[in-house]
């Protein structure tokens, strides 16, 4: 005991020490194989070996230009969907949830609670031609006759939309749930209708937790393929599905690797510039 | 690998080096397909009785689902010599040259399997394993075309009419594996998938590419098809024949047919993964070659028999099964059927225009 | 914006002084099972600094909050000049308040958070500018406009949340316990200030705190508030020499209450025998209670009223010093002004006879009498 | 003031106008919040009333009648049963483990005031920001390199380590946003009575971040049985629900894995609904 | 457990008298750049009700906390009695501290929060029990054992805290701004109760405020702190009759500086010409500021020492009334004891004479100087 008070400065990096060593080897060390993988050349049968071959990258970018556009264009939209579905929502359960706060909190993160796959699986069946979504959207006239939903970007992106919401969502809670009641009052007291002391008090607040919010979503849905898959077409496949069919299916590592570490750094880029226009003085605030 | 690691698939160390005891293991660990076997309620009979009769426990696994899958899951450890804990694995033949080629099996206990000799003639001698030294048909199968006239309205029976019919335009698919779609493609432009001249797959891949730029293809598909038939959302598909039994109880009044310009025939082989008992199983193929076994599995799994003799069998438990030529082919049957070129279907080159074209 | 729809422009609002600022008529306000305002009925005239003071619970800032329309009265009606305005929602009427945490936007800066009403009500460009920076030079923030709320000080927030609030000149400023979170030395100063700031601008103001020296420093009038009504409202030095019931005798100051027999004649026969006289006493029969203030009563007989005890406790507080003397009617507290460098002083354990002017009491009702 | 406004009938035809749009606006925002949850919860009603559908073949997709059985017997194949098992294994270990390590790092990075204080953060942040796939992908190669021949092969190893891997960055946050809040004075006052270190460790501050803990560790298991792409690239030859699921969908969509879908949830939404009572519980409805 | 460890069993603690409780030698603590307090020596000797008051960030709270061994010195050693322990952890420490926002353990029962200490050191059954039940008792809270803090109020939870800390029987309590939570009134009583409790119990207690009242109230000595260091050291009277400093003057109390220069007769000659006597100058040559309290000065020419001014302002607190009357040296605060109901009284816009007898004046440097 005498020790530990004596050796005080210590104690921090012991507690760190387990659980940072585990990141470092099993984070940092495989992103560094990776790097290295994805200079590698040659193929399956005579081996891959580095060879500082950033033509993996040349082509990871040439060739899957429209799955990488794609990616981010769908991820894009199913953030902007997540955020236009759940801040409602959120709010709705922030300011008007009462005593039953958590109890509604909890229908928001039930799809979570539903194996991923699963859950997907129900909106092909909901989806699905002979569905009663899709017959009832025909017999509305708002669907042509021989329109589908699956199969189309539209489910792929509701599919994407649908699996990360709570992403979206929780962050957008904390944030609102933090919010001092008496600032609304304030800005009422100084003349601001409530529509204008939501758009100049409330929603200025809740930033922090609709940037965390959208970074959640944004980052794992422009990886996901399972949506694609499952709900999409050719058409509709996004970087992830390259990335998987090179890993499990061609077998072709560098490839792989490469266009791995060239999402990653565009998802880096598309989160600088948000953060840049967003500001990030105004998130601290 | 060395000095900072990447994967390679260097030679494993398999091959026919090791001296092969003859004494039985206590589990047999067998890697199969979804749904490849015969089965009585949750039981398996076939495998029951194997275990009666040797003592040898089976561990049947379903998880091959896909060849690529199932070698991408696999490749490193095999590339590093190590155990898989897999005695026997079923794999498609252009796979299964690609495992032989990297030395990722072991050579059968050809004396442990006396009734190899009932292994039909056309199946003896594949280009990629001349002797069936490393492998053993475990079923044969037949590409063609699936299609629900409840929908259709009247028959689907050439490639040409499902890749470019308006009618069935957003209700077609078209299978992953590209041996099988490629096949068929180019069997309708009348070229031969039996030796792939690169030319002529350009054009087959053209003549897909349109389809899915149209609109046509929905999407392309491993078995999954199965779960589309019944939903509504296919129509008419490229499909395997040993499914049409199960499609047909999903979908009632679905038809299967082998197209106008011909259909594919392919083969899933047993093979022994490095780190495999040998012996045990070899014993098992053995055991799976004997036609009342066969016949047994066939039964249930519709599929074509490779067995001598099985139909014979068959006939005493099933005869109309046994006459239907999808199970046992006949010679007209055959005539319309080719098999792909095992050396193509692993072209990395060929491999990623296919790819493209299903998207990724 | 909601310009157009105001009760009453501000520019008028110093014009006539007839129509109270705020009425309020038999207001009640009920959460639930709890009555937190019972029937209250008060009128707030121009100008006047108004004070609400009570403790804990009794309804001050509901009552607060229905001026500014933050709540909504169960009963009742509630009128800013002569408009009822019992139903409008804030932004509708012409009072603004400062609130206990000072709620400043805190992701906008000082100007923009001052600048926000005149913002909301359309004013633009120089006009809003100059107006800005004129009240902030008034509450003595000039050169702050940029900074964000949190790099400023307590006391400054405070400043902000004044500045904010009146640079809308609203016809009544509501403060709610506005310098409850400033420390002792920084409470006394803003004291003085919003005191200052009220003279000069003239303007109306309700201040909430349960601190009653606070009160009587800073409001002409005060009312004061128990159980969501009122005991007493009056000015300052009428609630500290005539407090009409116990409650307002002890809230305000400390009182010693000594309980007696009144017989009408200005006399009152205490419980131990005593007779002290109390001109309050005049023309009233049965138990009452004879109020001192400490500060009243001297040590040693010099006046008329006197009673004897034994100093129990004595303590130093520089201006003073505070006894507790024990007599037959009970302790009773006596402050001396330190009024002389080391003034010849009584200690515990000394006797003591203390006497006070028959002027300085004053008489409430007997709380005996009352519980029993 | 919205209680207030909303609880009142509208008592002055002054007021009555707009009264009835604030009354429309409320209820604009509240049908809206309705239809978001039932977006929400569609596909899990499908889920689950599919739990209860009796296919004529193998593909639970189109309606075909009540039955019980599936729930009577939702393990009727071996397999299911054997991932369901792994499953669960791997999260249990993977939870439990990940915990312990992200609340050790989350007490570091609230209590201490150290060097290095950034490059943790950063740490703890990367893997929530790259993608599973790349993060699976990742891990693949260093799972295939075995850099010093220490890793275990492909299989129920390396799936926990992934698990465990991109638990840990949940955990700390998790942990950690409750740690913000809470008093340092506490630990202060126990060591002031007489606690060392350890005894005030177990006394006082394990009891009060019980829940945090508790809250991280429920968040570990549930990403970890969810997960699929990590662990598809990683299991070898283990097959963990998600995975089964997975495969199976290609032949046969079985009741059973609706059944087990549905129980997941069930037991999942009942756990988080003793929470919320249990929290109301120990905040009565006046306590201050 | 720890208890062989402790420094000093506390049986004994009461015994010698000879050592101080506490001693500090020039401890100096610094985080990073600040320098939260500079060569700090002090003595607390045994039984004393000591008190640090000082402005917000002078160090109060870091020298307690030193004592209490949550921060360690950056140099300078720390006694208790005469051991060092300078750096042993809180737990070997014979201190008890009472922290400000109480730091009840919210997942005990207040019995266990009494308990804790108790067990810590190996108490155990019957003894543990009537050892904690008796303390509640002279708290004050019999009955509430098995509540959880947050059912308890402000003053209750202050009071769980003082008997957590007072049931180890401590060489020393320290208390750290124990009673800034609570209002105003809970605060004024639980002074007393805490000042009887250290009289009782004969334990040294030192006591952190920024509230110069409740030093004043409530402890023998005060250190008057400022910038890490100790201004003046003394008795509540000492400090406020005799402060040594401007700081000290101004910081306990108001005070009135006139500046001028001293002759070194006694007498000083104020900026605008006037010569006041001031005994304290004797000696003193050269610029120094004469101190008056404002409750030492009458209206009206009295005594020897006056001036002439203008009434400014008047504030009626019930207890006094204040004026603030501008002279030639500047405004100068006046507080009248309203000893008498309706006292005469002046108003603003009255010129009145100010005057106070010379011996109610200190001198201390005069700032001017100092600041030049
Ligand atoms: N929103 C509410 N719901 C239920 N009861 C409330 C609500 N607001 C206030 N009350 C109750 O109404 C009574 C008066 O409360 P109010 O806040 O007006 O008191 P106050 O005089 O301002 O007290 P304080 O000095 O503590 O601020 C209290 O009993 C309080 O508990
Ligand atoms: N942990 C710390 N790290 C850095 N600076 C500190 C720390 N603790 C205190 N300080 C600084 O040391 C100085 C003295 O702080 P301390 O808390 O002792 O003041 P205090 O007299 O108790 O003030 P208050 O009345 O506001 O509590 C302040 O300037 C403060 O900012
Ligand atoms: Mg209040
Ligand atoms: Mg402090």
């Amino acid at each position: 005991m005498i020790f530990l008070h004596r050796h005080r400065w210590a104690t921090p990096y012991l507690l760190l020490l387990p659980g940072m060593a585990f990141l470092a080897v099993f984070f940092l060390v495989p992103t560094y194989y990776l790097a290295n993988t994805s200079l590698q050349s040659g193929d399956l049968f005579s081996g891959y070996v580095f060879s500082w071959a950033w033509e993996n990258y040349t082509d990871a970018v040439t060739r899957y230009q429209a799955q990488f556009l794609r990616s981010l264009q769908y991820a894009g939209l199913a953030t902007l969907l997540a955020f236009l579905i759940s801040y409602p929502l959120v709010y709705w359960i922030a300011f008007r949830g009462g005593r039953w706060k958590n109890l509604l909190l909890l229908f928001i993160i039930a799809p979570f609670f539903v194996t991923y796959l699963i859950r997907t699986l129900a909106w092909q069946t909901l989806l699905g031609d002979e569905g009663f979504v899709v017959q009832t959207l025909q017999t509305l006239h708002l669907l042509a006759e021989d329109g589908r939903l699956l199969a189309t970007s539209t489910a792929v992106v509701a599919g994407i939309t649908y699996n990360f919401l709570p992403f979206m969502a929780l962050p957008i809670y904390v944030s609102l749930e933090q919010i001092d009641q008496r600032l609304i009052e304030a800005a009422e007291d100084l003349y601001a209708s409530r529509v204008m002391a939501f758009l100049r008090v409330t929603f200025p607040l809740s930033l922090p937790g609709v940037f965390a919010g959208t970074l959640l979503t944004f980052i794992p849905a422009a990886g996901d393929f399972i949506n694609a898959q499952l709900l999409g077409t050719p058409h509709q496949s996004m970087i992830g599905n390259v990335i998987q069919s090179k890993f499990k299916v061609i077998a072709d590592y560098p490839e792989a690797a490469a266009l791995s570490f060239v999402l990653m750094s565009a998802i880096l880029v598309v989160v600088l510039v948000y953060a840049r226009v967003l500001g990030s003085e105004r998130l601290t605030g | 690998g060395g000095g900072g690691g990447g994967i390679s698939a260097q030679t494993g160390a398999g091959g026919a080096s090791t001296e092969v005891k003859q004494q039985l293991a206590d589990t047999l660990v067998f890697a199969n397909w979804p749904a490849y076997i015969d089965k009585k309620g949750s039981s398996r009979p076939t495998l029951e009785k194997f275990t009666a009769e040797t003592g040898v426990n089976v561990k049947y696994i379903q998880e091959v689902n896909d060849n690529e899958e199932w070698f991408g899951k696999y490749q490193a450890q095999l590339s590093q010599g190590q155990d898989v804990d897999r005695d026997i694995v079923v794999l498609t033949d252009w796979m299964a040259a690609r495992m032989i080629r990297l030395g990722y099996v072991q050579k059968k206990d050809k004396s442990a399997i006396p009734n190899e000799a009932n292994l039909v003639e056309a199946l003896q001698n594949p280009a990629w394993d001349p002797n069936r030294d490393y492998s053993l048909p475990w079923q044969s199968g037949l590409t063609g075309i699936g299609y629900n006239p409840k929908f259709t309205g009247g028959p689907v029976t050439s490639v040409e009419q499902l890749l470019t019919d308006s009618k069935l335009k957003g209700k077609v698919t078209c299978l992953t594996e590209m041996p099988d779609t490629m096949g068929l493609v180019m069997q309708a432009q009348g070229a031969d998938p039996t030796k792939v001249e690169p030319a002529a797959f350009d054009s087959a891949i053209d003549m897909l590419q349109q389809a899915v730029d149209s609109g046509q293809i929905r999407r392309f598909t491993g078995n999954d098809y199965l779960q589309d038939f019944p939903a509504g959302s296919t129509w008419a598909a490229m499909t395997w024949s040993g499914d049409v039994a199960q499609l047909q109880s999903d979908t009632p009044g679905l038809e299967w047919v082998i197209p106008d310009d011909g259909g594919m025939i392919w083969t899933d082989n047993m093979l022994i993964p490095t780190g495999g008992d040998v012996f045990t199983a070899s014993t098992y193929m053995n055991f799976v070659y004997d036609p009342k076994v066969a016949a047994e599995i066939e039964a249930w799994v519709n599929y074509i028999c490779p067995v001598e003799g099985a139909k014979e069998e068959l006939a005493k438990i099933d005869p109309s099964l046994a006459k239907n030529p999808q199970i046992f082919p006949d010679e007209e049957t055959l005539a319309q059927v080719k098999l792909f070129d095992a050396e193509a279907a692993d072209n990395t080159d060929l491999k990623e225009k296919f790819q493209a074209v299903i998207g990724v | 914006m909601a310009v157009e729809e105001r009760v009453e422009p501000s520019a008028t609002s110093g014009g006539e002084a007839s129509a109270p600022d705020v009425r309020l008529e038999s207001v009640t306000k009920r959460f639930d099972e709890v009555v937190a305002v019972d029937e209250l009925t008060l009128e707030v005239p121009h100008g006047r600094f108004f004070a609400l003071l009570g403790p804990s619970g009794c309804g001050k800032t509901t009552t607060l909050r229905m001026i500014g329309g933050f709540e909504e009265p169960t009963e009742g009606t509630i009128y800013l000049g002569d408009r009822d305005v019992t139903g409008l929602p804030p932004y509708k009427r012409d009072v603004n308040t400062v609130f206990q945490s000072y709620a400043l936007f805190p992701h906008l800066t000082i100007f923009e958070n001052v600048a926000f009403g005149l913002r909301r009500r359309g004013i633009k460009g120089e006009n809003l500018r100059k107006q800005a920076i004129r009240i902030l030079e008034l509450v003595q923030l000039s050169g702050m406009e940029r900074r964000k709320p949190r790099q400023l000080s307590g006391g400054q927030q405070q400043r902000v949340a004044l500045a904010r609030a009146l640079v809308n000149s609203p016809r009544v400023l509501l403060l709610d316990e506005p310098l409850g979170a400033l420390d002792l030395k920084l409470r006394k100063e803003m004291q003085l200030f919003i005191k200052a700031l009220q003279q000069d601008l003239g303007i109306t103001f309700i201040h909430v705190t349960h601190d009653q020296e606070e009160a009587m420093t800073m409001a002409d009038s005060i009312a004061v508030m128990s159980d969501g009504h009122i005991e007493q409202l009056g000015s300052p030095d009428d609630l500290y020499e005539r407090p009409s019931t116990p409650f307002v005798a002890r809230f305000l100051g400390v009182s010693n209450l000594l309980e007696g027999v009144s017989n009408g004649d200005g006399s009152v026969r205490l419980d131990d025998g005593t007779v002290v006289r109390a001109p309050g006493a005049q023309g009233r029969q049965g138990p009452v209670a004879v109020g001192i203030r400490p500060e009243k009563i001297r040590i040693g007989r010099t006046d008329e009223n006197a009673l004897s005890g034994e100093v129990k406790e004595r303590a130093y507080i520089g201006v003073s010093t505070q006894y507790i003397v024990s007599t037959p009617q009970g302790p009773i507290s006596v402050y001396v002004q330190n009024s002389e460098a080391g003034a010849a002083a009584v200690h515990p354990g000394d006797q003591v006879t203390l006497s006070w002017s028959p002027d300085s009491t004053f008489v409430v009702d007997s709380e005996k009498a009352r519980s029993e | 003031m919205t209680t207030a406004a909303e609880r009142l009938p509208a008592r002055r035809t002054s007021g009555l106008l707009v009264r009835a749009l604030r009354f429309v606006r409320h209820h604009l925002l509240t049908v809206y919040a309705m239809l978001a949850f039932a977006y929400l919860l569609l596909p899990i009603a499908v889920v689950i009333v599919f739990s209860f559908n009796n296919p004529a073949g193998k593909f639970n997709i189109v309606w075909q009648g009540f039955t019980f059985d599936n729930w009577l017997h939702p393990f009727n194949s071996p397999d299911v049963q054997q991932a369901v098992t792994v499953s669960v294994q791997i999260a249990a270990l993977s939870s439990v483990i990940a915990t312990a390590l992200g609340t050790f790092i989350a007490l570091a990075l609230v209590r201490y005031r150290f060097r290095g204080n950034g490059a943790t953060n950063l740490l703890i942040f990367l893997p929530m920001a790259t993608p599973e796939i790349v993060l699976g992908a990742s891990l693949l190669t260093l799972f295939l390199n075995n850099p010093l021949g220490v890793l275990p092969p492909l299989g129920f190893g390396t799936v926990l380590i992934a698990h465990i891997m991109f638990c840990i960055s949940y955990v700390v946050v998790t942990v950690k946003a409750r740690l913000v809040g809470f008093d340092r004075h506490l630990e202060e006052a126990a060591m002031d009575l007489g606690a060392n270190e350890v005894t005030t460790f177990l006394r006082v501050t394990l009891p009060l971040i019980a829940p945090a803990i508790l809250a991280g560790a429920l968040l570990s298991f549930a990403l970890s049985v969810d997960d699929f792409v990590i662990t598809y690239l990683n299991s070898g030859s283990v097959v963990t629900f998600p995975l089964y699921v997975w495969g199976a969908a290609r032949t046969e969509i079985s009741p059973a894995i609706n059944v087990i879908g549905s129980a997941i949830f069930f037991i999942a939404i009942a756990i988080m609904l003793v929470n919320v009572l249990w929290q109301w519980r120990r905040q009565p409805k006046g306590a201050v």
